[in-house]
């Protein structure tokens, strides 16, 4: 009893401590002040109607949509892969191996950018977007790589080894069985992967071009000096877009039915 | 539909030695019980057929071809495991369905079979259950339909009817003899229950220590064991120590101590003080009431429905008999008796 | 009951044909790796084309010297990686960035599992919620959110308005701009890493091994402390990593809320490429920090060795 | 039409661009315009990083960054014939002033709030007890502008800064600012007191009714130069140079001018209401002091060095 | 060491009736043996007792305390769970000390306890191994050593030999009841063998559907099944339908159909043309041989070591006779029978 009260005590702490600073940038996009203060002064929508005008905002929701549903499903599947492949055998080299694939993680990610660019330009691939996908995914992938890795470790083994009696081939085991399984780690690791790739400014900084502009760089890029309401109303929209993001595949995939099946 | 020969199989789990040579051979459409202690290797055994896990020597035969080098799904066999190893995402019949789905089988072929498979372990109305919301008994007949359902070459049962009460057992064993007989499949399962080995299997394995201890018959395995240790295991049976003596009249006999009167003659290629080790059902022992105090105390009657267990003090251990219960009652507890038997239902071996 | 073996590597018992000799045991782990390599050559060859490739160009570029004229000249000198390790600064700048990813990794742990705990255990609703709470700082713009922060924790910001409004204090607490303002802030955005990562372990713990441990007596201090902890030890490995790699790479949060003194490896190599444009000490520097990440992984690799 | 490839700063200038300046060009150099938004610090390194093929036509850049696109060789050389809107620039926006095509001027000023302090005379003023000075950070123009002045108010000077890292750890009160946002955000929330900061910008709080001023102190204040840059091997010259022309032209500087971007171009005219929140007129202009980026860039990796080993850790 | 009283308890999986108003009450130090078919709520009922679930209905008392509201470790109670669920992380030894750390007893005593308990369940030498380094028997063995060696108030046991092969089965019965009369602990446990019901339980409950079916001693469930359906689920008995019929001289007796010959009398509270049910054990019945072709015909034999199990078609099901191998070989496969058995071993019940 005191520790489910403790439990929800600290949970509302925490609660407060997450969407604090979130508030004010909420409450800032009402504000009828050309730059964001707090409390807000006045109430409007002033702010939400002139983004509605954005075409170029829209136009990098959309860019950053597309990239990061490419890179999640990149990652998701190369790091879904790789993680189980290493779970088991002890091959040698494989704590080196699976630090090395933990790189872009520890790398700063601005580096990799200018790096990755250089690449892109020696190898004359003509589309920004490429270059940022390919940057994208290797950034997510180590988040993908290590939820997984961590969900495997307690996964009953016997299930593959039922699966494979029963006739099923490698990718069958993987995607029927396996993948399942561990269904709470893989909607995680795709909801990491989504939201670093969306929400990713560094690594984008020297990959997008004049043809792609992501939503944070085209925020970072507009903010001139100052936060201003419209930014705020953006950040406030992105808020909306990530609960009804895990709504939609509570809706879609059931939460429920993907986490807690094995109570 | 396939034989299935085991050759000098070595497993290693790490330094811990699981299978130390087994040999075994099963003919086609052979069912197998395998038996033996828990921690034997019979588990072990079975993974290896499987190839879930990787002997390092011998060889595995299935229908004369090597397997060891194959993958699982390359060798056609059905498993059920000792946990199930249900897949907790899929419901009851998903989870039959699966092994036909990996087998191309088109979609309502595959939701009859399922249904059929189900309605035989008597879970027609539990198909769309997960495994959690299944009780232990169920789950196991879920692992059952699954295996049986893609009709496999090979069937490997790791105690599959083990979590089911003895009137579903026996159900689930009169469909699983029908099945194997239709589809001729070789069948090897692992169980504890003596009576379910005996009453479907054509030969019976006992296994000890990673090793074959006895292959035979299962009328073989339970008049003859081959060696004192499978006499224990097997049966309900006494293993008494004795020594031939050189008796009265030049004849010789065996002593097996004070209150225990078999009226055993010398065993072929025994010599006088030898020692050897005598068999003896518990059924085919009786007890006479004596009145001296040289004979056996009885220290315990056991209820066990058909009969009654009587055990009597003998040496450091028990004499075992399973005597009806009118006999019992003439034997009360704190009773003294002799301990008799046919030499004909008594088996002499050399002694451990 | 269990007999010693008699050779443990098998090869050296007597009578065995020699088409055995290669040990089959031996020749099922072969396959395994090919199958692991095969596995693996994907993710490998992305790796290779997209980061072993252009940071071998950068590790070329470590050797070459500065030049303010051409940005480097072509040389093969290990003169930058002399500066950085001769010179304490750097070190010790290196060590300030281990202990700030440290900080960070512990004060997401102790916030998030508890919270982490709840979101395993509750209803799907109130799942939902927790979960879109807990990302919803990752989708916010790193520059609004950092100014968010400094609203909140200014010396005229909203928290010392009230302390000062309630007479708790008499002066405004110097609440940003050190070294802990860049651990809460930096703490803020990597909560998701550590939160999920534990969520999506303790869902599959089994709720079985909480009823075996209740059933023999254990309070819910010994529960948590020599069953779920453990059993989400996995867990605490990958949010870990994951967090602690964010911080240690994050520099626009640690420039911004640390108001200017606190420096990391990341914000030396980010104004080395940018603003000073001495890529040469910058690659170096980029090196640095992953051999000092490399170690770090590797003891975080010990630490939580994956075995059950 | 093919493409024409600007590396452009974000935000409103990109908007004006957009609705004043892309238009008029398209379609007088049949080209399409692309932008990409970004900062001098971040189109230069991508310009080294393909010198052979540069990702750009033109790009956008500060005076110090044109400096050292000019050593460093990332440009075509400069074409005055070319770009005839030179001839109205101030002379000290054009070559051999600057290298680059110059739109803009700014001014570093010395704000204050007056509620806490008197108008400081000189910027020693700020080193006083009871105020919080922002302290820009080395790395970018006005920070490195503010440490040489704090040197040469004690003894040092462009080639010794020393005296002023000193001066700026002796401040009784300082804060750090990075960034105009940042320091944007610290005096409207009134968390600094002084500070040298853009001028435009301070205006723009004024308005607000933010409690802020600013003021020219004896030492006088120091200017900065923006414009743009073409690099070298680009495909598309005579756009470009079509393009550095109208940036310096009284057209393109006059759509920029309501937003307080002061012209380069000395036939821009306004109403003095306006004039008198610009940096206008060749007084003005020619009273700005201007940092020797040919000393500063080269010493750019020292003192970020230096600067970081006074004042983290 | 408590009594244990449940009152109509009534628990629900969501919209399933899991548990359907149980009555149950034991002793103080009583042992019950919890049988019924696969999926009557065994499991659920054990798991309610321990406080895992939560009954919608009805009451659980524990040494008179009403425990509803009580928490699993508030219970005092040690359980065995059908898959063991032992903590993967620890070793064996780990596994059994846990309880006792728990109880804060001093760590000399636990070593002492947990190496006793090992030997207890013969996995000394395994003290060290993980659960998953365990065979399935190793690891029940474990879980019985863990729940037994806190000596707690009331045992909870879901299968706990279930995996164990006959000769351990039996060591292990003996030292739980060995240490259940040591503490005098009150345990309830489930078991699909009934001889181990049998020969443990001091009363033996029959669950069926989420109902108690039948509760008592095991000599009145063996020999007096209250119900046609207990009948049926715990002997190796036949029940038989039969009718009342007004016979010659006045006499009533019941019509079981051709080939079998009971000579029963009518009994007590029917009346003539009533339908009724007849429960005789399959070792009751005595088949003769017959020359005619109106007996029964035998269909099959099946060994079963000490008996051969006979089965001879009656109506449209079998009728199934154990007789000794002697007698069997007198009813070959094909002869026919007729099936005959003392009225006194027969009970006539209300048919269904
Ligand atoms: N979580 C659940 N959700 C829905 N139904 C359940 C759940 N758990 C058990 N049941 C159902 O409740 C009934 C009783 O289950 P329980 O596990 O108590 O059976 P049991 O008597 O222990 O059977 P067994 O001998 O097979 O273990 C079964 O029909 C089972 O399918
Ligand atoms: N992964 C492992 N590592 C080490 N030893 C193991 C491992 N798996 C099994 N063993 C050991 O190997 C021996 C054989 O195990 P196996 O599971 O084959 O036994 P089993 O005959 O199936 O027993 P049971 O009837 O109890 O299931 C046991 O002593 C067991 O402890
Ligand atoms: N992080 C925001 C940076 C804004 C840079 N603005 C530069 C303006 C130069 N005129
Ligand atoms: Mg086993
Ligand atoms: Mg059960």
């Amino acid at each position: 009893m005191i520790g489910r009260t403790a439990l929800a005590l600290w949970t509302t702490c925490t609660l407060i401590f997450l969407l604090g600073p979130l508030v004010i940038i909420v409450a800032g996009s009402f504000t009828e002040a050309p730059h964001i203060t707090f409390p807000p002064e006045g109430f409007t929508l002033q702010w939400y109607e002139k983004l509605m005008g954005r075409e170029d905002f829209l136009r990098s929701f959309i860019d950053s949509l597309v990239l990061a549903v490419a890179a999640t499903v990149a990652a998701t599947l190369l790091g879904t892969i790789a993680a189980i492949a290493m779970a088991r055998e002890n091959f040698v080299g494989r704590e080196f191996f699976r630090a090395f694939l933990m790189s872009p993680l520890i790398l700063p990610t601005v580096v990799t950018g200018v790096a990755l660019f250089q690449f892109i330009r020696l190898l004359e691939i003509p589309s920004n977007m490429l270059g940022l996908v390919i940057g994208h995914t290797l950034i997510t992938l180590p988040y993908v790589i290590r939820t997984v890795g961590a969900a495997i470790v307690g996964l009953d083994t016997s299930l593959a080894e039922a699966a494979e009696s029963l006739g099923a081939k490698p990718l069958r085991v993987l995607f029927q069985v396996v993948m399942p399984a561990i269904a709470p780690a893989i909607l995680v690791s795709i909801i990491f992967a989504f939201i670093v790739s969306f929400d990713q400014v560094t690594i984008s900084i020297f990959l997008t071009g004049p043809d792609v502009t992501t939503l944070p760089i085209r925020i970072f890029t507009y903010i001139e000096f100052a936060i201003d309401p419209m930014i705020a109303a953006v950040s406030t929209l992105l808020i909306i877009f990530a609960y009804l993001l895990v709504v939609g595949l509570e809706r879609a995939f059931g939460l429920d039915r993907v986490f807690g099946q094995k109570g | 539909m396939s034989s299935l020969e085991i050759n000098n199989l070595h497993l290693w789990y790490g330094a811990f030695h699981a299978l130390r040579g087994v040999d075994l051979s099963i003919g086609e459409g052979d069912f197998l019980a395998l038996v033996g202690p828990s921690g034997c290797g019979k588990t072990s055994l079975l993974r290896s057929i499987a190839g879930f896990v990787h002997p390092r020597k011998g060889s595995i035969k299935i229908g004369g071809q090597d397997v060891l080098r194959l993958k699982p799904r390359e060798r056609n066999l059905g498993m059920v495991f000792q946990h199930f190893a249900l897949f907790p995402h899929m419901t009851a019949a998903e989870n039959v369905a699966f092994g036909m789905k990996c087998r191309a089988v088109p979609g309502s072929e595959i939701n009859d079979r399922v249904k059929r498979a189900l309605d035989m372990v008597g879970l027609g109305q539990f198909a769309d259950r997960k495994p959690r919301q299944l009780s232990g008994g169920q789950q196991q007949r879920v692992a059952l339909a699954r295996a049986l359902v893609i009709e496999p070459n090979i069937l490997l049962l790791d105690e599959p009817l083990g979590a089911l009460d003895k009137k579903l057992r026996i159900q689930m064993q009169t469909e699983l003899q029908l099945l194997q007989k239709r589809l001729g499949v070789t069948a090897v399962f692992v169980t504890h229950d003596q009576e379910e080995a005996m009453a479907m299997a054509d030969r019976i394995a006992i296994m000890r220590d990673g090793e074959l201890e006895q292959l035979g018959t299962p009328k073989e395995i339970f008049t003859a064991p081959r060696t004192p240790w499978a006499a224990e295991f097997i049966g309900s049976g006494n293993v008494l120590k004795g020594r031939v003596l050189a008796g009265e009249n030049g004849k010789t006999a065996i002593d097996l101590g004070a209150g225990c009167d078999f009226s055993l003659g010398q065993p072929p290629g025994t010599g006088a003080d030898e020692d050897v080790t005598v068999f003896v059902q518990a059924e085919d022992i009786r007890l006479e009431p004596t009145a001296g105090t040289e004979g056996l105390e009885v220290i315990s009657h056991r209820y066990l429905g058909l009969y009654v267990e009587v055990m009597a003090n003998y040496r450091d251990g028990v004499i075992k008999a399973l005597l009806s219960p009118g006999e019992a009652e003439g034997v009360a507890v704190g009773a003294r008796v002799i301990a008799r038997a046919d030499a004909a239902r008594c088996k002499v071996m050399e002694a451990r | 009951m269990v007999r010693e073996p008699t050779t443990v590597d098998g090869t050296t018992e007597g009578g065995q044909t020699s088409s055995e000799a290669p040990s089959l045991e031996a020749a099922a782990r072969g396959r395994t790796l090919w199958r692991r390599f095969f596995q693996l050559s994907p993710i490998a060859m992305l790796y290779i084309l997209g980061l072993v490739l252009p940071y071998l160009y950068l590790l070329r570029m470590s050797f070459n010297k500065y030049d303010a004229m051409f940005v480097f000249r072509e040389a093969f000198a290990l003169d930058n990686y002399a500066k950085l390790l001769s010179d304490t600064f750097y070190l010790q700048i290196v060590g300030e960035t281990i202990w700030l990813g440290l900080a960070v990794t512990f004060f997401t742990l102790i916030v998030g599992y508890p919270i982490a705990w709840q979101i395993a255990r509750c209803g799907p609703r109130m799942k939902s919620f927790l979960l879109a709470a807990v990302l919803s700082p990752l989708l916010i713009n790193l520059v609004v959110r950092t100014y968010g922060w400094l609203a909140l924790l200014g010396d005229n910001g909203i928290i010392n308005g009230w302390l000062l409004d309630w007479g708790l204090v008499g002066t405004p607490l110097p609440l940003s701009n050190n070294f802990w303002t860049v651990v809460v802030g930096l703490g803020h955005v990597t909560l998701p890493f550590m939160v999920l990562s534990l969520v999506s372990v303790m869902e599959s713990l089994s709720s079985q091994v909480i009823e075996a441990a209740e059933s023999l007596g254990a309070s819910v201090l010994r529960i948590f402390t020599d069953v779920v902890w453990p059993l989400t030890w996995a867990g605490v490995g990958a949010g870990s990593i994951l967090v602690f790699c964010f911080s240690i790479s994050a520099f626009v949060t640690p420039a911004l809320l640390g108001g200017g003194h606190v420096s990391t490896v990341s914000t030396l190599i980010y104004e080395q490429f940018t603003f000073s444009v001495n890529w040469p000490l910058g690659s170096a520097l980029v090196f640095v920090l992953l051999a000092m990440n490399m170690i770090v992984i590797l003891l975080h690799a010990r630490l939580f060795r994956q075995e059950v | 039409a093919s493409n024409f490839v600007i590396g452009t700063f974000g935000g409103l200038y990109s908007e004006i661009l957009d609705a004043s300046v892309i238009p008029a060009f398209e379609s007088a150099n049949d080209v399409t315009v692309q932008k990409e938004l970004g900062w001098g610090s971040k189109f230069i390194p991508k310009i080294i990083a393909s010198k052979a093929n540069p990702p750009f036509d033109l790009i956008y850049v500060n005076e110090d960054e044109a400096i050292f696109g000019e050593t460093a060789g990332l440009w075509e050389p400069m074409d005055t014939g070319a770009t005839p809107n030179i001839a109205n620039v101030y002379d000290i926006c054009k070559p051999p002033a600057i290298p680059q095509y110059t739109s803009t001027v700014y001014e570093f000023t010395c704000a204050y709030n007056p509620e806490k302090m008197d108008a400081p005379k000189s910027w020693a003023d700020l080193w006083q007890d009871g105020i919080t000075v922002g302290v820009p950070h080395i790395s970018s123009t006005y920070g490195m502008i503010f440490l040489q002045i704090a040197a040469e108010l004690n003894g040092g000077s462009v080639e010794n800064l020393d005296p002023g890292f000193q001066a700026l750890k002796d401040l009784p009160n300082m804060k750090i600012y990075k960034g105009v946002t940042d320091g944007f955000g610290k005096f409207q929330q009134g968390e600094m007191d002084a500070a040298l900061f853009y001028r435009h910008r301070i205006q723009l709080l004024m308005d607000d009714g933010v409690s802020v001023a600013f003021t020219t102190p004896s030492e006088g204040t120091y200017g900065m130069r923006t414009g743009v840059q073409i690099p070298k091997n680009t495909s598309n010259k005579a756009a470009a140079l079509d393009w550095a022309n109208r940036v310096m032209g009284a057209e393109y500087q006059d759509a920029f001018v309501s937003n307080l971007y002061s012209p380069s171009n000395t036939t821009v005219t306004m109403d003095a209401d306006l004039a008198a929140k610009h940096v206008y007129g060749a007084d003005k202009v020619n009273s700005l002091r201007f940092a020797d980026w040919s000393v500063l860039n080269p010493r750019k990796s020292e003192l970020l060095e230096q600067w970081n080993k006074a004042f983290t850790g």
